[in-house]
């Protein structure tokens, strides 16, 4: 069985909780330190596949079991994915800040618009 | 037991101790700066007799090597944080001067203020 | 194989006509008349043949997996059928070279359209698959709609072509669905082959037939789905004529008589065939006969009689077959003429108001006598084939003469056959005295006769009419062609003009005194029709559907779709416990999911170490998650990154904590420079329900997958694939397995992952570097020198420099932004948001384009008089 | 690695790389560009010509052998979305070098070609991928360009727009990765294949637990309702030649992994009451929001979200037929959405902008504009003779084969759907094509004529004429289409075919 | 307040000096970067130097002239001091932090330095930097005064200790690493600032 | 259990104690400082820590860790600091 310990667990709980909680939020800010602990706890939850306390995937011959290589090869590969895409949100909220001298994400215009409607605006 | 075990069995616990009471000293010290001096001073000592103290357990010239590397950029980085730290927390004006015996940066800086003064008047 | 070939013709024809237009002007009309002329030529020399017995086939195979097949069968019914709508077609076609202005606007697309909606309707009635028949349905959907809003600038004609539309494919959908039922059923979608063997009864049945019924009936303008055609009537009269006399709205009486034989022993068919169109026949009958409008009154006339054919269709017997023959030849024939009739004193008089017209039996008396004539077929009087066919109607309700129906509902059939009829006298008669009488009280309109071409094709159709109820035969041999496959009743019957001192005979009389009087007491009918509650008829429940769609939709629309990130992400998340997470939650508690227990390896931790690299991980995320300012929760965000380091290097994976502090450090730099500009906090709403449920959401969403993750590793059976990578190192040669797998193993997500990286860095590149605040521009996607259409009034003047010309938008400097600007931002509805701070990109606020009338209704409208267009004017004088 | 699998990712790529370099040489780059996706569009068609029987073709990046390796996998279903798909990704680059030489797009083309043929690799790879980790990557490639690109020209609302477009994607895929890390605990592996065998020694309810969490991952970028809203809040906003692309394709990418998933990974569990449910939702939210729309991409995208109900309407069916008919109904759907997004371009040309509130009588400033516009129109809303028709008629056809009250239930949503998707599209035409022009209409038309832009125009039109074409033969070719969907259908309804091409003879036990 | 003392250009400095000083630097980081893989690849070599840009980059670290004479026994008593001083200071706080952290107090001196190079300057306060209990907070080019944080610090006496301790510092990183001029220089001030203080106590006495 | 081991023992308990109380200033503040400080405390105890495994697993797969983290936390700590700075100028 290689169910991982309950600590690891809780935190993966609370990484994905708190993760969670920053993407809800309306500072671009929030959002990109959201998306950086949710990569974290998605790498984790990768790692957290594998028996917990072992060697590194080295063949230097040594005893013990070593760890599952593939996860890490993933969540390496995720981690650069991610760090990619998190500077490219970030190049956004400068973007933002041209413009608004903030980082907040607006409500969508025509959305709000259409929210004011009362009536049907044609029926024909 | 080797005397290499020993060593680092010295020197382990002890470095850590340093790291521990460091911290005590960041959690208790009542003054920014004095926090500055107890994060990044004891830390450094104890990071350098740790990697002392695992070069005993890795009898390799190579790996001693990185670890004296190591430790020499310890020595090279942990200055230029305090120092760096300690000058931005002044520069913000964070530090509690009520636990300061004396300022003498505070009297340069009132006497290059008066200079501007001087000039600009 | 010919006749798929004149329906390509159809399609080519149209396909060319658009491009002659401008040559031949309203001649293409005759160009346009060709298609249907050959189709009927072709009927004609394969009557014989198809009369006989030996129906024509032929097959296009289209998506035979999806048994969608373009086969067609032509018997007697269908051959019935293509004379109608392709012979009075193109007779038709050449009415319309006369009728409209060479200088039209459109006229070419108008005769495309045409000639595309006489194939439709060749095809509905020739083909033999219901797919088929389906398409060749709503394509005639769709080219009358094209038609009814020919006129397009006019209000009016967009709402009643939307209003057909809608109406005829929505409920051509239901028909697709019966079809569809229908095909399943009998494993088969041919139509002969379903009428030959029809599936078992049954609820099933029932539904596809009640499907299938209501297509039939809205194409065919049932009570009470027939707001629509009186609606349509801001078509030009030619086309009105077309569609709504002799083709379109046959349609649905065709695909009752179609099913017929297979389907009216099937109680539903009968119980709704009978009584709605019963009730068609009686309510058109008597909205004829309080019409001003002419072409109203032959709309709603036209109604009746659909009541009226959809009964005789329906009916399932030989009698009542024979007559619907019969009346749908007559139909097609005296109320095309009439409409003609109608257009030619629109087209002379610039009016079909009843109450305006005056004496014009002395001013075109050819036309009056046409006119005459044809109402009169349609009142049902002797010798025209009206009269025959009528009589057959009469004979095929009368108790006992038939299997079915059952006497009761015969004689009830019978008498309102009768009372329809007495209507249907009464408005041909007022149709005849609207048009032609000379009213003391309305001034005589001058109006010249008519040119001989624009009179001839009422003419034609008025003389077939005549020739047709001489010899009846002609038609009957057509009508016994479909009816033979009924059941028999008692004797046979024939159309004929005279079968002897019969009751139906005696019924006839009295239906006509009745009529006369009906007709003579049309002011106290007046009175009588307005003292009538009007009540809700279908049209309000087509508004009152159309307005409930919108409602919902936008009230939907409004709670759904919020515009806020948040809420967006919220649902995600909530949708992810509703799915997944109420699945796992259901499977713990119903044992499908085994918790495990310690001797399955359940544990608190591996290494004490781990509870500190844990803590360190919870009490950072947390507190990054209360710090409100932005520095401070960067510094405790990378201290989750360092813990997250520490338990990588606790499960002993260095090279991944490695990469971890790596990216952590160069995101904490570039998070530094973009803090550098924000301000100092985030913005703190205030606590409170809102932010308690999100709370509660995250933590479920957050718990739900660390569970997952839990019960998955545990439920683990065998070893994971990457036991292999061990034994190929070697082969590989390499020692660190991490970095094989990488670079050799799985290469190609390496690869991926470099381009994610280059295109993420191009990205970023061309966000912040290329693209300057100055720079702010859009595609200008639009043209760049169209103003906005807010202040398009006021730019008449130079869209740009000289020379340069307004379209030369690279050259522009400082004007660019400012016209060039960008569309989305111009447009009218962005107007009110933009802020300063982007004016130079986003045009200054523009009104909104107020919806302005656009019902041109210029003097040349008047010239078919279709604006007077109203519905039900209640007041006749 | 065989080369009719390697050409639709490595080409592109390798073309991309080209492009860039050649940013110097706007010409140069455009032929670059256009050859690596002439070259894409004859090797997918070959490897439909290849796997139209059913036969399903495999192989190994890097040569290591099936759990090990990464499997590159085509079978019919994924050929025949990468043909068509390149075939449309075509098609709009050329519309796209058009408005260029018309100069009529402020967009960068020295890094649109490049970023766009990243896009091309990174949905071909999701087409092909053999293996989830790498399906996970190919949705990072075809994301990462689509972020690039959407940002193009950025304007406030861009920018906006793409926060919202990129933040949800970006918690898709932090999501698609959490499932990964959920299957590889459960399993032990991320080939496609081998978790299909491997998943059916799992306890049931953990793998519904897992059928269930991708079908929200996935569904985020199928946008399934609820979680749709993100979409027409962005895609209008974008250039025309991106949302063109995103509108025809990306969404079609999820839905595709949303088949091969819960059909290959799945397939066992029946969870078609959920896709049901989803399918009424999506079909009767999208639509309705569709039909309160002022703006015509958005109007456009509210009904593409409603058309994914359709679609997981066929897949909730779990049959053959309704298999087949979401194969169908995918080829039709991305022609026809690409085609009606190209339309809106050439509108926005004489408009200005795309808002129904200001817009009349398109019909009488450019006939052919209306003709192209009218034709993808009828066929989304379903109308014969068009594909729309005959995708509806093989999903109605399988709903009905199946039966049972929910099905009916999403049949009457998809008639109810089908009609109010007439009512959303003729609206446009009524109200936009229908009219006395606005006078700024008919000024933009002379100007068009008069400029520089007219050969650039032309070619734009003609490419939009193209499109139509295209859309035409789609319909006109139902017959071998709806064979090889059937083929697709039953190929993936039994799945044995498909894990062993991957794990060999026996595999699927 | 004065500037930080920051990389800036400083008007006057020979650019070719400065040049070279951030050329040695990024050598050294690029040595680093290269060792820290472990080969010496061309590629290794390339991402370091870039890495190297980086960091400059980022932390606009100071460009330093390389004026240095080394002094093997004189290095190592330095090192010796320094460590000893670690050693001692670190306990000496620890006591503080677990006994009376409440009332450790700290002063803020200004020291005069005798030596004129900027590089020597640097060094001295890195050295000071590194002990426990003394930080160098400001560091005043122009005029060569060290602002030295000191802790614990309760009298006028530990405050002149500070001072000695600082005076004592500099002078051992001069004789191990400054070059016959830079210890002439220091002398010749030394001496003066000694003749200084003399006549400053005189008049106190007086 | 030999000397060393309580000798690890022994400096996982102190290190540990260490990390926890640094996490109790870094969550209490005050100041953006007292952050900032500990951050740098933080990386420079992870790498302590990465030292000490080096010792006890006898590994030479962590040795480059140590110097990287070491780099790495260094870079961190002096940008987020000269960050700090320029606020505070910005707002002076
Ligand atoms: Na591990
Ligand atoms: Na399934």
């Amino acid at each position: 069985m290689n169910a991982p310990g309950l600590v690891l667990i809780f935190a993966v709980a609370v990484l994905y909780s708190t993760g969670f909680y920053l993407l809800l939020q309306r500072s671009l800010m929030r959002v990109v330190f959201g998306i950086v602990i949710l990569g974290h706890a998605a790498n984790l939850s990768l790692m957290l596949t594998d028996h917990a306390i072992t060697l590194p995937p080295l063949l230097t011959g040594k005893d013990g079991p070593i760890s599952d290589p593939l996860p890490q090869a993933m969540a390496l590969t995720a981690i650069v994915i991610t760090f990619g895409v998190t500077t490219f949100l970030l190049a956004l909220a400068y973007r933002v800040w041209l413009g608004d001298d903030n980082d907040e994400v607006p409500a969508d215009l025509e959305d709000r618009r259409i929210g004011r409607l009362s009536e049907p605006e044609d029926s024909s | 037991m080797t005397a290499g075990d020993i060593a680092t069995a010295v020197l382990l616990p002890l470095g850590a101790a340093f790291a521990f009471t460091g911290t005590v000293g960041l959690v208790r010290f009542p003054t920014l700066l004095g926090r500055v001096h107890a994060a990044t001073k004891p830390d450094t000592v104890a990071l350098v007799l740790v990697l002392a103290g695992a070069a005993f357990q890795l009898p390799d010239p190579r790996v001693a090597a990185w670890l004296g590397l190591a430790a020499l950029f310890q020595f090279l980085t942990a200055p230029v944080l305090a120092q760096t730290f300690g000058r931005v927390a002044y520069s913000r004006g964070e530090i509690s001067t009520g636990h300061l015996i004396t300022d003498e940066l505070a009297d340069a800086v009132e006497r290059s203020r008066e200079d501007d003064d001087g000039d600009g008047g | 194989m010919l006749l798929p070939a004149i329906l390509a013709l159809h399609a080519a024809v149209a396909a060319l006509l658009p491009l002659l237009a401008d040559r031949f002007g309203a001649r293409i009309f005759l160009l346009a008349g060709l298609p249907p002329a050959a189709a009927a030529v072709w009927a004609l020399a394969n009557a014989s043949g198809i009369l006989s017995g030996a129906p024509v086939t032929a097959g296009i195979a289209w998506a035979p997996a999806l048994k969608i097949g373009l086969d067609f069968r032509v018997d007697g019914l269908s051959l019935a059928m293509t004379l109608l709508v392709s012979g009075v077609g193109a007779i038709i076609f050449g009415y319309c070279a006369a009728y409209f202005r060479a200088d039209e606007r459109g006229l070419g697309r108008l005769a495309a359209i045409m000639v595309l909606f006489a194939g439709s309707m060749l095809g509905v009635v020739t083909t033999d698959n219901l797919f088929a028949l389906y398409v060749f349905w709503e394509l005639t959907s769709i080219t009358s709609f094209l038609l009814v809003g020919h006129e397009d600038h006019k209000e009016q004609a967009r709402r009643a072509a939307t209003q057909a539309l809608v109406t005829t494919t929505g409920t051509g959908l239901l028909m697709l669905i019966g079809f569809i039922m229908l095909g399943t059923a009998a494993g088969d979608y041919s139509i002969s082959g379903l009428v030959a063997d029809p599936p078992e009864g049954g609820p099933w049945l029932t539904g596809a037939l009640v499907l299938v019924l209501v297509g039939a009936f809205a194409k065919s303008a049932q009570v009470p789905l027939h707001f629509w055609l009186p609606a349509a009537m801001v078509a030009p009269t030619p086309v009105s004529a077309y569609l709504h006399a002799a083709a379109m709205v046959k349609g649905g009486v065709y695909l009752v008589a179609r099913l017929a034989p297979g389907f009216a022993e099937a109680g539903v068919w009968q119980a709704l065939v009978l009584s709605v169109g019963l009730a068609t026949m009686i309510v058109g009958g008597w909205r004829a006969l309080r019409q001003d409008d002419l072409k109203l009154l032959l709309a709603y006339g036209t109604v009746s009689q659909l009541g009226f054919l959809t009964l005789l269709g329906g009916a399932g017997t030989q009698v009542a077959a024979t007559a619907m023959i019969g009346t749908l030849i007559a139909h097609g024939l005296f109320k095309s003429a009439l409409f003609l009739s109608v257009g030619v004193i629109d087209h002379e008089t610039g009016s079909r108001s009843i109450s305006r017209l005056s004496g014009l039996g002395r001013r075109m008396p050819l036309l009056a006598a046409v006119a005459t004539l044809a109402a009169a077929s349609m009142a049902g009087l002797p010798p025209l084939i009206g009269f025959a066919a009528k009589e057959a109607a009469l004979e095929a309700f009368v108790p006992g003469a038939a299997p079915s129906p059952p006497p009761v509902a015969a004689g009830a059939m019978l008498a309102g056959v009768a009372l329809a009829s007495v209507l249907t006298f009464a408005y041909s008669a007022r149709f005849v005295w609207g048009a032609f009488a000379v009213k003391p009280t309305v001034a005589e309109n001058r109006a010249g006769a008519p040119s001989p071409l624009f009179a001839a094709a009422p003419v034609v159709l008025a003389a077939l009419s005549l020739v047709l109820g001489i010899a009846p035969a002609l038609v009957d041999h057509l009508a016994q062609g479909y009816a033979h496959a009924l059941p028999a009743g008692h004797k046979p019957y024939h159309l004929a003009l005279w079968h002897g001192l019969t009751p139906t005979l005696l019924l006839t009389v009295l239906v006509v005194a009745a009529g006369v009087a009906l007709f003579l007491k049309r002011r106290a009918v007046g009175r009588l029709q307005n003292a009538m509650p009007r009540w809700p008829d279908a049209e309000y429940g087509y508004h009152l559907f159309l307005h409930g769609v919108y409602t919902v939709a936008l009230s939907v629309t409004r709670r759904s779709q919020s515009g806020s990130l948040p809420v967006y992400l919220g649902i995600i998340l909530a949708t992810i416990l509703a799915l997944p997470g109420v699945r796992l939650v259901a499977g713990l508690i119903t044992g499908g999911i085994a918790v495990p227990g310690p001797e399955d390896g359940l544990r608190i931790w591996d290494s004490p170490l781990e509870l500190l690299v844990a803590t360190v991980i919870v009490v950072t995320s947390i507190a990054t998650v209360r710090e409100h300012r932005r520095f401070p929760s960067l510094i405790l965000l990378n201290v989750v990154g360092f813990g997250t380091a520490g338990l990588f290097v606790l499960h002993g994976a260095p090279d991944l904590a490695l990469t971890l502090v790596l990216v952590e450090t160069l995101t904490t730099i570039i998070l530094v420079f973009v803090l550098r500009r924000l301000p100092t906090t985030f913005s703190v709403r205030p606590d409170g329900w809102g932010k308690r449920l999100t709370v509660l959401l995250c933590t479920a969403a957050g718990s739900f997958i660390a569970l997952a993750l839990w019960l998955m590793t545990a439920a683990r059976s065998g070893d994971p694939v990457s036991t292999g990578y061990a034994d190929r190192a070697g082969e590989a040669g390499g020692t660190n397995l991490v970095n094989m797998i990488l670079a050799d193993f799985r290469a190609l997500d390496t690869l991926g992952e470099v381009v994610v990286l280059v295109t993420a860095a191009v990205a970023v590149s061309s966000l912040v570097l290329l693209n300057r605040r100055d720079r702010v521009v859009d595609e200008s996607s639009a043209e760049p020198a169209v103003p906005a259409p807010g202040n398009a009034g006021g730019t008449g003047e130079d869209p740009g420099p000289p020379g340069t010309g307004a379209l030369a938008l690279p050259v522009h400097t400082a004007g660019a932004e400012a016209v060039g600007g960008e569309p989305a931002e111009r447009d009218p509805r962005r107007g009110p948001e933009s802020d300063a701070a982007d004016a130079d990109a986003e045009a200054p606020e523009a009104p909104e384009a107020p919806e302005a009338p656009d019902e041109s209704e210029g003097p040349a409208g008047g010239r078919r008089g279709d604006s007077e267009q109203g519905e039900d004017s209640d007041d006749e004088r | 690695m065989n080369t009719l699998l390697a050409v639709p990712v490595l080409v592109p790529l390798l073309g991309a790389a080209a492009s860039l370099l050649m940013r110097r040489a706007p010409r140069l780059q455009q032929g670059v560009a256009v050859a690596a996706l002439t070259a894409v569009v004859v090797d997918t068609v070959l490897l439909l010509r290849v796997t139209a029987d059913g036969s399903v073709i495999t192989s190994q990046a890097g040569a290591w052998e099936a759990p090990l390796g990464v499997t590159v996998v085509a079978d019919p279903l994924s050929s025949l979305m990468l043909a068509v798909s390149a075939v449309v990704l075509l098609v709009v680059q050329l519309f796209a070098i058009g408005q260029d030489i018309a100069g009529l797009s402020r967009a960068m083309p020295q890094v649109f070609h490049p970023i766009y043929l990243v896009l091309t690799a990174g949905v071909c790879l999701c087409f092909l991928a053999g293996d989830l980790f790498n399906l996970f990557v190919g949705f990072e490639i075809m994301l990462t360009a689509s972020y690039a690109l959407i940002t193009q020209a950025p304007t406030r609302a861009r920018v906006r727009a793409s926060m919202i477009y990129t933040v949800v994607s970006l918690t898709s895929s932090i999501l698609f990765l959490t499932g990964i890390a959920l299957i590889y605990g459960l399993t032990g592996t991320v080939n496609l294949a081998d978790i299909a065998v491997k998943l059916g020694g799992a306890p049931e309810e953990l793998r519904m637990v897992l059928a269930l969490l991708f079908l929200v991952v996935f569904g985020i970028k199928a946008a399934l309702v609820p979680m749709h809203f993100w979409l027409p809040d962005s895609y209008p906003v974008a250039i025309t030649r991106i949302s063109a692309i995103f509108a025809a394709l990306l969404t079609k990418v999820a839905v595709y992994a949303i088949i091969r998933s819960q059909t290959l990974l799945f397939g066992r569990d029946d969870i078609s009451a959920v896709l049901l449910c989803v399918a009424i939702a999506t079909m009767l939210v999208g639509i309705f929001g569709a039909l309160v729309q002022d703006d015509i991409n958005r109007l456009m995208s509210f009904a593409l979200v409603s058309h994914i109900g359709f679609m997981i309407f066929g897949l909730g069916l779990n049959s053959v037929a309704g298999l087949a008919a979401v194969v169908v109904y995918l080829v039709h759907h991305i022609v026809v959405q690409a085609n009606l997004f190209l339309v809106n371009g050439l509108i926005r040309q004489y408009a200005g902008h795309s808002s129904l509130r200001a817009m009349r009588g398109l019909n009488t400033v450019s006939p052919v504009m209306s003709f192209y516009f009218f034709i993808p129109a009828m066929s989304l809303a379903g109308l014969p003779p068009l594909s729309g028709f005959v995708a509806k008629a093989a999903l109605f056809q399988a709903g009905v084969g199946v039966g049972g009250w929910l099905v009916y239930t999403a049949l009457a949503a998809g008639v109810a759907t089908s009609l109010l998707t007439v009512m959303a599209v003729f609206r446009i035409w009524v109200r936009g094509f229908w009219g006395t022009p606005m006078p700024d209409m008919v000024e933009a038309r002379e100007r068009l004529k008069r400029g520089s832009h007219l050969a650039g125009l032309r070619f734009m039109a003609a490419m939009t004429g193209v499109m139509v074409a295209i859309g035409l033969v789609v319909a006109g070719a139902a017959g071998p289409l709806s064979e090889i969907a059937f083929i697709a259908g039953h190929d993936l309804m039994n799945g044995t075919a498909y894990i062993e091409a991957v794990l060999g003879e026996g595999a699927a036990r | 307040m004065s500037a930080p003392s920051d990389a800036g250009a400083e008007p006057g400095r020979p650019v070719r000096r400065q040049l070279l000083g951030r050329l040695v630097m990024a050598v050294w980081l690029t040595l680093m970067w290269v060792i820290l893989w472990g080969d010496a690849s061309p590629g290794t070599v390339v991402a370091g130097a870039g890495v190297a840009a980086g960091c400059y980059y980022a932390a606009r670290l100071p460009h330093l002239p390389v004026r240095l004479r080394f002094r093997p026994l004189r290095i190592v008593l330095l090192i010796g001091h320094i460590a000893v001083d670690m050693l001692v200071s670190s306990v000496r706080v620890a006591f503080h932090a677990l006994w009376r952290p409440a009332q450790m107090r700290g002063a803020i001196v200004a020291v005069p330095m005798r030596t004129d190079s900027d590089l020597l300057l640097v060094m001295v306060s890195a050295g000071l930097s590194l002990i426990t209990g003394s930080l160098v907070i400001e560091l005043n080019r122009e005029e060569g005064v060290l602002y030295v944080h000191g802790t614990p610090v309760s009298s006028e006496r530990s405050v002149r200790h500070l001072r000695r301790q600082v005076r004592r510092t500099e002078e051992r990183f001069v004789r191990a690493f400054g070059t016959q001029r830079d210890i002439d220089e220091f002398e010749r001030e030394e001496q003066e600032l000694l003749r200084a203080d003399e006549e400053n106590s005189e008049e106190e006495t007086r | 259990m030999n000397p060393l081991d309580y000798a690890y023992t022994v400096t996982f308990v102190l290190l540990g104690a260490a990390v926890l109380l640094t996490l109790y200033r870094l969550v209490r503040g005050p100041s953006v400082m007292d952050r900032l400080v500990c951050l740098n405390a933080v990386s420079v105890l992870l790498v302590t820590f990465i030292a000490v495994e080096v010792a006890l697993r006898g590994d030479h797969a962590y040795i480059g860790l140590v110097i990287t983290f070491a780099l790495l936390g260094f870079i961190g700590s002096l940008t987020a600091a000269r960050f700090a700075e320029r606020r505070a100028h910005d707002r002076g």
